[in-house]
Formats: C-alpha cells, sequence, structure tokens
C-alpha cells in the first residue's frame, strides 16, 4: 500500500500533528506534577509482617491486590481460549532441522531450565522473582524444546492438559471462593496460611503460565490426543 | 547523580526513542520486530536504572522475551503461509 | 455482601468447567445463569432496602487494596446483566446447536460457553470494583473475551481483530491516565480520587485521556467505525451481548468517573463537544441504519444511534435539577436498550438461520414463517423508537424534559429526530418482513426457544417502562446527582 | 529536570511514536508494535512517576506494571494468532476494508 497520493500524505501529516498536539500536552502534565510525591510505599512497608511474604512487590500482587491478579490470570486464559478456537495450531513443515548440537544442547538446556524456574518461584518471596517471571521462564523451556523437537512434546489436547491449562485461575477461584464460604471478604487469607497460600497459588500459576504461553507460541490448541 | 549519569540515562533515553521509531516504521517486518526486542531490553535496563530491578526482570521475561518469541514466530508463520499461498502479491 | 464476591467468582468457576469439561459446558451455563439472576436479584433487594456495600476484595481496605462497592447503578446494571445474559445463554442452547456436522459450528459451540462466563464474570467485576486499575483490568478482559466471542464466525476474524486494535488503543490511553492520576494522589481508589481532585494540568490531561479512551470503547461517532461489522457479524447471541452489555459497560465506568473522580473537574465546553458528538452520533448511526443492506447491519448501526442518546447526558449534566433528571434519563435509556437490541439481535439470528439469509429486502415470508420472531422484532423496536408505554420511552421522556428545564432546547430536537428516524429503520424492515411470500417453509427452523428467548428480551423492554416505580428507586440509593425531582413517571 | 522527569518525557515520546504508527501503518504486524511501543511507553510512564517518591519506588505503581505486562503479552499473543488467519483468509495482512 504505497499510495503516494495526496490525501494520504495530508492524513498523515495531520496525523503527526495531532500526535505533537498529544505529546506537548503530556509533558507539560508531567513537569507540572507536584515535587513532593505521594505514595503507598509506607503502608505497604507497614503490612509487609502480616502478607505472609518478604518481598514488596510479590505481597501486593498475592495478597493486597490480589483480586487484579486472579483477573489477570483470567485474561491470559481468555486469550488462549480466543486461539483455541480459531483453530488446530500447525507447525509449518518447511522449518529445517536443528543440528545434533543444537539438540544436545536443549536436552541440558530444558531440565536446567525447569530447575531455575523452581528456584525463581521460590525467590519470589523474597526478592526479585516471582510466578510470572517463572513461568516466562517455563515458557522459554517450552518453546526451545517446540523448536528442537516438535513431535515429542507432549502437547496433546486432553483433559490433563485442560486442566493445566485453567489450574492457576482455578486454584485462586477456589481459595476465595472457599474464604467467602467461611464469610470472609474474598481472598482474605487467615494470617497463619498466607504463606503457604501464596506459595500453591503462585506454584499452579507458574505451570499454567508457561504451559499457556507455550501454546500460543505453537500458534493455539494441539491435536488431540489418545 | 553525576554527569556519567547523566550521560548514560540521556543515550539510553535516546536510543530507546530511535528503536522505537524504527520499530513501527521502515519496510522491513523483521527489523521493525528486531528494534522492539531491544527496546524492550534497554527498557529492562532502564528500570533497572530507576531502582526497579523486580519489574526490570519481569520485562526482559515478558515484555522482551516472551512477546519477542510470539512476534518472530507469527512473523514465520506469516512468511510460510505467504509461500505456501504463492499466488497472492505482496503488499509490503 | 457475599453476592458481590459470587458474581464473579461463580461465572469464572463456570467457564473454568465449560472449558476443561466440554460436554456439561452447556448444564454449567445454563446453572450458572440462573443463579446469576437470582444473586443480581438478590443483591438489588438489599440496596433497595436503602443500604449501599462496600466489600474489600482480600480483606484490605483501599487505598492499599481494592474497593468493591454497589449502590442502586450498581444494582441495576448487574440485573440487567443477568437478565440479558439469562436470555442469551437459553437463546444460544438452540443457536449452537444446529449443524452438528459442520465442524466450524462445532467448534464456535465449543468456544461460547468458556468465553461467555468469562466475559459475564469480567462484565460484573467492572460493575463492581471501585479501584481505576482494576478497572483496566476488567475492560481488558472484557475486550479480549468479546474479541475472542466475535472471531468464533470464522468470517468475522478480520472484524474481531480490528475490534481488538481499537480495544487495545482505548486501554492505553486509558492506563495512562491512571498513571498520571497515581503520581498525582498516590492511590486509584476512586472514593479517594474524587475527595482530593483540583483542577491542574495532569488531573485534565488524566481525564482526557481516560475519557477518550473510554469513547472509543463506548464506540461514540466518530470513533465508531470499528462497531458495524464487529457487531453484525459475530454470531447472534454475541452480538446481542456486544450491544447490550458491552458497550454499556464502557459507558457505565464513564459515568462512574465523571460523577466521581472528574465531578470537579468536569467543564461545560467538553460536556458540549461530547454532546455534539452525541447528536451527530443519532444523525449519523440512524441514516446509515435506513440504508444498510443487511438486517444485522442495521442493528448495529442503531446501536451506533442509540448510544448517542448516552452522551446526552453530558451537556446537560451542568444544572444540578437538568442535570439529575438526564442522569436518570440515561440510565434508563441505557437500560431498556440493552434490553431491547439483546432482543432484537437474537431475533435478527433466528431470521438468519431460518433463511439463510438477512437482506431486508428479501424478509417478505418471516411474519408467515417465524411469527413470534417477529412479533419480538416489533416489539423491540416500540422501545427502540421510544413508543409508550416501553422503558425506551420514559428514558427519552426523562431525557426531554431535562433538556426542556435546562433551556437547551436544541438537544430535544436532535432527540425527537432520532425517534422519527429510528421510526424510519424500523419500519422499514417491518414493512418487508410482513409481506406475504408464495414460499417454502424456511431451511433451519429455529429452535422455540431461540424465539421466545428473543421475545422475553423484548418483553422486558416494555415492562421496564411499566413497571418503572421500583427500579427507579433502587437507582436513587446512593445516588450523587440527587432524587428525580419529577416522580411522576408516565404510565 | 532529574531522573523520573527524564524518562518520563522518554515514556511520552514512545507514547506518541506508538500512537502515530498505529493510525499511519497499514500492516497489522506493524499496527501490533506500534501499540506494544505505546504500552511500553506507559508502563515506563508508571515506574518513572513511581520513582519521584525517594530512595526506593513506590512498589505498588511497579506491580500494576506487572500485571499491565502479563496482560498486553496476552493481547498481543491473541492478535498474532488473529492475523495470522487473516493472512490465511484473504491473503494479505491488512484489513480488507482499508483498500476502499
Amino acid at each position: 500500500m504505497t499510495k503516494s497520493d495526496p490525501v494520504r500524505l495530508i492524513s498523515v501529516v495531520l496525523t503527526l500533528l495531532a500526535v505533537a498536539v498529544i505529546g506537548l500536552l503530556l509533558a507539560w502534565a508531567v513537569f507540572t506534577l507536584p515535587e513532593q510525591a505521594v505514595g503507598l510505599s509506607s503502608m505497604v512497608s507497614d503490612r509487609m509482617p502480616e502478607s505472609g511474604v518478604n518481598a514488596e512487590v510479590t505481597a501486593i500482587l498475592l495478597n493486597f491486590r490480589s483480586y487484579d491478579t486472579l483477573l489477570e490470570l483470567v485474561v491470559l486464559l481468555v486469550a488462549l481460549l480466543g486461539a483455541w478456537y480459531l483453530g488446530k495450531m500447525h507447525l509449518s513443515p518447511e522449518d529445517t532441522k536443528p543440528g545434533l548440537v543444537l539438540e544436545g544442547l536443549v536436552r541440558f538446556l530444558v531440565p536446567v531450565m525447569i530447575l531455575v524456574t523452581g528456584y525463581i518461584l521460590w525467590l519470589g518471596s523474597h526478592a526479585a522473582g516471582g510466578a510470572f517471571q517463572a513461568g516466562a521462564l517455563l515458557a522459554g523451556a517450552g518453546v526451545l524444546m517446540l523448536v528442537v523437537s516438535r513431535e515429542k512434546l507432549p502437547l496433546r489436547d486432553s483433559i490433563q492438559l485442560r486442566i493445566l491449562l485453567v489450574a492457576g485461575p482455578a486454584v485462586f477461584t477456589l481459595v476465595a471462593g472457599a474464604l467467602v464460604l467461611v464469610d470472609k471478604p474474598m481472598l482474605q487469607y487467615p494470617r497463619q496460611y498466607a504463606g503457604s497460600l501464596i506459595l500453591l497459588i503462585e506454584a499452579a500459576s507458574t505451570l499454567t503460565i508457561g504451559i499457556t504461553l507455550t501454546l500460543l507460541f505453537a500458534g493455539g490448541r494441539p491435536h488431540r490426543g489418545d | 547523580m553525576t554527569p556519567f549519569d547523566w550521560l548514560f540515562d540521556g543515550l539510553l533515553g535516546i536510543t530507546m526513542l530511535w528503536l522505537g521509531l524504527r520499530a513501527v516504521s521502515g519496510t522491513v517486518l523483521l527489523s521493525n520486530i528486531l528494534s522492539f526486542i531491544g527496546l524492550g531490553m534497554l527498557m529492562a535496563l532502564a528500570w533497572v536504572r530507576l531502582s526497579a530491578p523486580d519489574v526490570a526482570l519481569a520485562e526482559a521475561a515478558l515484555g522482551s522475551g516472551v512477546t519477542g518469541a510470539l512476534l518472530l514466530a507469527a512473523f514465520n508463520r506469516l512468511q510460510s503461509d505467504k509461500h505456501s499461498q504463492g499466488k497472492h502479491h505482496d503488499k509490503e | 455482601m457475599s453476592q458481590m464476591a459470587a458474581l464473579v467468582l461463580m461465572p469464572l468457576f463456570g467457564a473454568f468447567i465449560a472449558f476443561v469439561l466440554p460436554r456439561y459446558a452447556r448444564i454449567t451455563g445454563i446453572t450458572v445463569a440462573f443463579i446469576q439472576l437470582g444473586l443480581a436479584l438478590s443483591l438489588a433487594t438489599t440496596i433497595y432496602a436503602g443500604e449501599t456495600l462496600r466489600l474489600s476484595a482480600a480483606g484490605w481496605d483501599p487505598p492499599l487494596g481494592i474497593g468493591l462497592y454497589a449502590d442502586g447503578l450498581t444494582a441495576l446494571f448487574l440485573c440487567l446483566t443477568s437478565v440479558v445474559g439469562l436470555g442469551t445463554s437459553l437463546h444460544a442452547i438452540g443457536y449452537f446447536k444446529f449443524d452438528r456436522n459442520d465442524s466450524n459450528h462445532n467448534t464456535s459451540a465449543h468456544g461460547w460457553w468458556p468465553l461467555w462466563l468469562a466475559l459475564w464474570a469480567a462484565l460484573n467485576a467492572l460493575f463492581l470494583t471501585e479501584d481505576a486499575f482494576n478497572l483496566y483490568v476488567t475492560l481488558e478482559l472484557i475486550g479480549l473475551a468479546a474479541v475472542a466471542l466475535v472471531a468464533l464466525e470464522a468470517h468475522a476474524v478480520a472484524a474481531a481483530t480490528r475490534y481488538l486494535l481499537v480495544g487495545l488503543l482505548g486501554s492505553m490511553f486509558y492506563l495512562l491516565g491512571v498513571g498520571l492520576l497515581y503520581a498525582l494522589h498516590g492511590t486509584v481508589d476512586m472514593k479517594a480520587l474524587s475527595a482530593g481532585m483540583q483542577p491542574e494540568p495532569a488531573a485534565w490531561m488524566a481525564m482526557a485521556l481516560m475519557t477518550a479512551g473510554l469513547l472509543l470503547k463506548t464506540a461514540l461517532f466518530p470513533l465508531h467505525f470499528w462497531l458495524p461489522p464487529a457487531h453484525a457479524n459475530a454470531p447472534a447471541p454475541v452480538s446481542a451481548i456486544l450491544s447490550a452489555l458491552v458497550v454499556k459497560a464502557a459507558f457505565y465506568a464513564l459515568l462512574r468517573l465523571w460523577l466521581g473522580p472528574f465531578e470537579p473537574l468536569a467543564a461545560d465546553l467538553a460536556g458540549q463537544l461530547i454532546g455534539i458528538l452525541g447528536a451527530a452520533a443519532i444523525i449519523w448511526g440512524s441514516v446509515q441504519a435506513f440504508m444498510a443492506p443487511r438486517l444485522k447491519l442495521v442493528v448495529a448501526y442503531s446501536t451506533v444511534a442509540q448510544i448517542g442518546y448516552l452522551f446526552l447526558w453530558f451537556p446537560l449534566a451542568g444544572s444540578s435539577i437538568a442535570g439529575s433528571i438526564a442522569w436518570y434519563g440515561v440510565v434508563w435509556l441505557a437500560l431498556s436498550h440493552g434490553l431491547a437490541k439483546a432482543g432484537l439481535f437474537l431475533a435478527a439470528g433466528n431470521i438468519l438461520h431460518a433463511s439463510g439469509h438477512d437482506r431486508v429486502t428479501d424478509l417478505a415470508g418471516v411474519g408467515q414463517h417465524l411469527p413470534i420472531t417477529l412479533f419480538a422484532v416489533g416489539i423491540a423496536c416500540a422501545s427502540i423508537m421510544g413508543l409508550p408505554p416501553s422503558g425506551g420511552f420514559v428514558g427519552k421522556w426523562l431525557l426531554l424534559n431535562a433538556a426542556f428545564v435546562s433551556g437547551q432546547w436544541w438537544w430535544a430536537v436532535v432527540m425527537l429526530l432520532g425517534g422519527i428516524m429510528a421510526a424510519a429503520y424500523s419500519f422499514r424492515v417491518l414493512l418487508h418482513a410482513f409481506r406475504n411470500k408464495e414460499s417454502q417453509l424456511p431451511q433451519h427452523r429455529p429452535h422455540p426457544v431461540m424465539e421466545w428467548s428473543a421475545l422475553a428480551l423484548a418483553v422486558c423492554a416494555v415492562l421496564l417502562g411499566i413497571l418503572s416505580a421500583q427500579p427507579l428507586a433502587l437507582l436513587e440509593v446512593g445516588a450523587s446527582v440527587g432524587e428525580l425531582a419529577l416522580t411522576e413517571a408516565p404510565k | 529536570m532529574n531522573q523520573p522527569i527524564w524518562y518520563a518525557l522518554i515514556a511520552t515520546a514512545l507514547f506518541c511514536i506508538g500512537l502515530a504508527g498505529l493510525v499511519i501503518n497499514r500492516h497489522l504486524l506493524r499496527r501490533i508494535l506500534a501499540i506494544n511501543v505505546m504500552s511500553t511507553g506507559v508502563f515506563l510512564m508508571f515506574v518513572a512517576l513511581a520513582g519521584r517518591t525517594g530512595a526506593l519506588p513506590d512498589p505498588v505503581p511497579l506491580a500494576m506494571v506487572l500485571t499491565g505486562l502479563v496482560v498486553s503479552v496476552s493481547a498481543t499473543a491473541l492478535a498474532l494468532v488473529l492475523i495470522v488467519r487473516i493472512q490465511h483468509l484473504h491473503g494479505c495482512v491488512e484489513f480488507p476494508e482499508d483498500d476502499a
């Protein structure tokens, strides 16, 4: 579409002008922000002992604002479902076969990556890390396996796979529902179980995120297994 | 903030803008995608500079890594589909 | 209180079951739909007694945690969602079943239930949230689920993609605004934001960005271009959900923001501008609806026009008395349009299903073969035109009143014009449909539940006008605009 | 001007680059990239403005960025699957109506 007609040129120029105006206004807004910033830092650090974990971002994601995280896991699931019902994944046949070296490398790398996934997941309660980074790493392992050994990947459409795909949000929802049933506001963890519940939810979410991202990379729904 | 810090932040920011521009302009699709992946990497670096290492890790893994992998996979699929269809002229 | 949590958690869980065990998807969906109706009604009864409800998700009070809030407005939108949701779910039993041999429809039959239940959870979550960032997550969830539902129809993939890109653009604008608000006030809780908002550049910018993003998602003219292809090409139950609920959800978010955090900032000029766009939407949408060749496209453009009415609240909101009348008016219009349009889209789906096409000029014979469906079309059109005693009439009557009270009579002219044009495009469809034709029986006879669910929703739109006293009283609970000055809603 | 404000300005510029790229480009993959550039800008804005509070940045916007990242990856993944399908159906990676 390399139409060089004047109409298109004018519309491009107008777009650029409008965007520039938006940019200038935004910059003006940024410059006039008050010097003394307000935030929730102190409130978060005050409540850390009650959160069940030691890392602030993890505490916010899985305790203070856990409801956001629940919905976000559903967003990921819905994106997968969108791809899933659009059609079966097709791996293009023309891809070159990987060399022996790469295959050997992947055989070594994938278990290491899975170990590191577990480590990052566990690290999340203390320092930088958590379910999403760990899930991304797991997906990395899955993608490597997919690229190298496309036939052997145990991704077949089965009830087990589907359970894994909903495990993260489903465990989250079950915890929330159970808490509602015992008359707590949804997702208010009992203090002494907070740490374990968070770890449980994170572990399930890591699995779900990893497999979901691998499937999205592969283009959707795997073929049916027997 | 030392002058070196300023220089670093200044260069980092301007490089990010340049990569952002390259990601959405030009005629070579693959270089758009690679620029975007580079932008994600530098973004992670910028967040380390802003003392937010944990989100920097996530950006490197998700924003740059996973998104990049998805983009490249889709790019491959588009290319091979185009070759297999053959008859359609390329509008690029 | 626990209803609020259950309204979100139950459809979510239903979605998981429907995905993992597709064999039980339909029974799960229908069960959830009935329970949702019960939950929404019970929440409405609690609020009708006069108290607004607050719940801290995760047990942490805002600003640290996320606050959920329900007042009369929330309850009415939840009820709308559950009534439309139940009707559409019942319709879907028939719609997603026909043609077991067609593999495409089999896929979409499986995809419908999990995606729709997830969308339902997201809609309820949006209506309940009081947190500007959580609102962003629910908007994205609604957007992605809606796009995936549109894409269930194979030839609608391009429309779905356009819908997705537009939705993402709107979300980005919205999210940037949220970032500015947090930088200003250190919170995203709407109640706290309302208390602390001051006129300053960053606040105006946040308001402009968030409003623009939501206008895009509400498809206000001239940002409506993505709506007709998506709504007209999606499977019929999906079209019904999109027009009746999804567009309303973005409008609901706008209402909440403009009555909450942005209230101190709302400038007269911005309100007038939005009103002009609304008026343009009414005219443009009606003209396009009149000229559209296909029935579902007529209905989709009619949505563009009817959305225009909702934005006439913004110029009228400035004066206190007219503003409150107009507020009740647009909420009424949104509710009755939701019911009527859902019925209309379901009926259009039945016609498409039965005759294999929905060309307006070839509708002859529909009256003979699908009398119930045609009756549903007629009743729904009456509410959309604003004929008494329908809900659409009550809404338009209140809005007209507000226009005259505030002295801005020109909006009344637009409204009357829009009503006449709505009559024109409705009668164009009805006249064609009522013509008799020496013809064979339709190819596929729609399942009775498909016909009756369309009729039931259309009848609900009329009932909303006849039985408006209690719902109006419910709407007053927690309303920040004050009581409705003229309680004599026409019978 | 200080470090957070500098990065906030970069964020603004990235947002605008993405916006312009989204409107001007016709190729759908480039449009998806443009939206991702926009979202990168928005997330940088969150992180930069979180850095104004003092030595350590405010963790709440950082957590929001993490949430936003996952949402944006999900949306991108769905969009990519859709455009592959569009090419399959229409033979090109543009909206068919845009040719008119």
